[in-house]
């Protein structure tokens, strides 16, 4: 591992690289399960509420695919934003207007584990901390293109 | 879409040896206490072993062990478990701290798949899986996503014990997985419990007793390997080791 | 669209006095023994009780009061719950006997509203509610499906159950529930229950001992009064009668 | 009581009664918060795993929407197939597949609670009781069309 840059020393260090494997991952899985010679492009969405780091994740996914058949593929990267519904109260609610009230260490728990929010996060309205998250929790694939 | 997670999960636990759930159905018949002392247990024997807390609504191992809930998390490609008294250990307590962590099913089923995604065990001879009550998603998690779990059935001598492991019984022989045996806790020197074990056809690996003195030790570990039932759990760690496991 | 199931629910509880919930967060603390002798012991003081088991996991009220799995449920103009000893009484068991029922947290929610929306409770003074461990979806439920539920809560004198019964404690005070107070099972005569209490703000609302002649008793209503637990329970019961429920 | 004709004394022992009893109460309950004056129809879907007995279901709408303002609304049934899917090995299948199978206690079972399924259905492929039910559960409402 000597003579690494120092920009790809970083996102080892941090866990945006096993979700990145896991796309990967799953890319080549597909790929075997659809019989499909090469994958042009795949989407993914990012939950806002998980807070990924984009930068490294894109670089992660490049240095990941780079020693595979993905290593053309394009990593189309779109962030969703998210939101949540109260079960309680039925109250809706998004992540920017609560973002400011949580402290670095919850954030840092919830980008580890978004459902730690329900340590967290609670209704705005009624205070339950039993919420659906809508949509923008995590790392997900949205669509993938390729040739079969 | 395919989920993409679960797609890693294999890679993540390849070198992991022995994938076992502490399970019972029942609630507060010692799966806690014993999953924590067979982990101690292996790594007194110079195994090496990994414990992770399922659960979520009232994890407990750390308790146990008196792990600090204060203990900071490692990045390194994913997250690496922080080791105490030689054992690699993970649980959302670590990232919670107390606080009140009330996940519905699927949020529980969510936060499995992305723990078991992003944790890097590395080489295991010995993966210990506390389980909560039940046969929710917890349990029907880990057995469709851990390839060659075994499960490990913990009880007491009692009527409303039992109708409920009988019950864990009939979904454990329908998925197939391999059932290692059951462990009487708690025993009261009746033979229920063996004779139970009997009729439904699976290992009865042998009691522990109640041992009083288990409350004062709880978090301080070299009290908890003199408990009686440190002793008792060597004895049936020595039949769990010498069971050959095809996967 | 509205789940109109939902819709009902208030309609069929609306002459039910007062809805309580057995509820610790911890297992195997008493819970069900508690529910069902709970409801017996109202039962004897003449009141008009119901008890519906909401642990579909793991159903036991059903085996502590020896009711038959065999009943057959009434129609009439939704399901009536059959009288036993008194006791209306509605479980799964009553359809599944015995099977296992692996219910995931979305299966467990979508019964529960459909219990509550089928079931003709009638007038009751009482619905107590025996609940699993945990705080996943069958507490959540009932707290945002009961209207005024109140919750008695079960621990035993041990570390890891109040640790657990914490968490729950915090999880009931954001929603606003009314907290009857806390029954300590299995006493040991320390006051670690008691104080915990104090320091909680909750009420202590009294012990039970740990009677070894209970598993011999179980299914059998006569001989589960002459415990020493039935007798513990009176007194409590006495205190939870006094009580003016604002709803 | 007396002199109700006998059809009706039939569906007051069955706990369709119930359901449709509750489909009342929701378009009742939907029409004050919208603020609705009428409610032309109302779309009903019945599925197919709770075994409901439709004729019985639309005596029961009938005769309890009766009393109510809702005595003119048209009530729309419609059956949907249920389908479930395997969590374990992914493998989808249909109700009527197997419904050849299902004893009629078991039905009965169903038919009350629809997830005791999972005591009583099992992955025709790998056996698992680990199961979705992606349609076709029970009786929900589809859409309704009224005038404010
Ligand atoms: N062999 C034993 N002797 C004495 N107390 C025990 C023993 N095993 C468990 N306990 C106690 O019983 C309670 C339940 O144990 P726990 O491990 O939390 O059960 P579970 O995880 O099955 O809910 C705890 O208070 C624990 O300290
Ligand atoms: N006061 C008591 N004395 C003796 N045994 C008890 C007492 N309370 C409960 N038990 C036993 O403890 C076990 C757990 O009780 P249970 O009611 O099933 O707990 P939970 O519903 O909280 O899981 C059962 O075997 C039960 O018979
Ligand atoms: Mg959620
Ligand atoms: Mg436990
Ligand atoms: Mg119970
Ligand atoms: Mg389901
Ligand atoms: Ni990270
Ligand atoms: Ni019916
Ligand atoms: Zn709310
Ligand atoms: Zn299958």
């Amino acid at each position: 591992m000597l003579n690494l840059p120092f920009v790809i020393e970083i996102l080892r260090m941090v866990h945006e690289w096993a979700l990145a494997e896991s796309i990967v991952r799953a890319v080549l899985d597909i790929m075997r399960e659809r019989k499909l010679k090469t994958v042009l492009e795949v989407k993914i969405a990012i939950g806002q509420l998980q807070q990924i780091e984009i930068d490294i994740f894109r670089d992660a996914l490049k240095e990941i695919s780079e020693g595979t058949i993905l290593k053309e593929t394009k990593f189309s990267i779109e962030e969703e934003e998210a939101e949540f519904k109260c079960r309680n109260c039925g109250y809706t609610w998004k992540f920017s207007e609560i973002k400011e009230s949580i402290k670095e260490d919850e954030a840092e728990a919830i980008h580890f584990i978004p459902e730690l929010a329900h340590a967290i996060i609670r209704c705005p309205r009624c205070g339950s901390p039993d919420f659906i998250v809508v949509r923008g929790r995590g790392v997900r694939i949205v669509s993938l293109r390729g040739i079969t | 879409m395919m989920d993409p997670r679960i797609s890693i999960i294999p890679e993540r636990i390849k070198d992991v040896k022995r994938r076992i759930a502490i399970v019972s159905g029942k609630g507060g018949v010692g799966k806690t206490v014993l999953a924590s002392l067979l982990a101690l247990g292996l790594s007194s024997m110079g195994k090496i072993v990994g414990l992770l807390d399922l659960d979520f609504n009232g994890p407990s191992c750390h308790i146990v062990l008196g792990i600090p809930e204060d203990t900071s998390i490692k990045e390194e490609k994913g997250i690496i478990p922080p080791l105490f008294n030689g054992i690699r250990f993970m649980s959302l307590e670590l990232f919670v701290k107390e606080r009140a962590l009330p996940l519905r099913g699927d949020d529980i089923s969510n936060a499995i798949i992305e723990l078991l995604a992003i944790t890097r065990w590395g080489s295991l001879d010995y993966l210990i899986i506390d389980t909560p009550p039940g046969t929710s998603d917890e349990l029907l998690d880990i057995l469709r996503l851990i390839d060659g779990l075994e499960t490990l059935i913990v009880t007491i001598p009692s009527k409303l014990a039992l109708k409920t492991v009988s019950r864990l019984l009939n979904l454990l022989k329908m998925v197939n997985t391999n059932i290692i045996g059951i462990i009487e806790n708690m025993s009261k020197g009746t033979d229920m419990v063996r004779e139970f074990a009997r009729r439904e056809g699976i290992r009865y690996l042998g009691s522990i007793p109640y041992d009083e003195k288990l409350e004062e030790a709880l978090g301080d570990v070299d009290a908890l390997k003199r408990t009686s039932i440190s002793e008792s759990i060597t004895t049936i760690l020595h039949k769990i080791i010498g069971l050959k496991i095809t996967r």
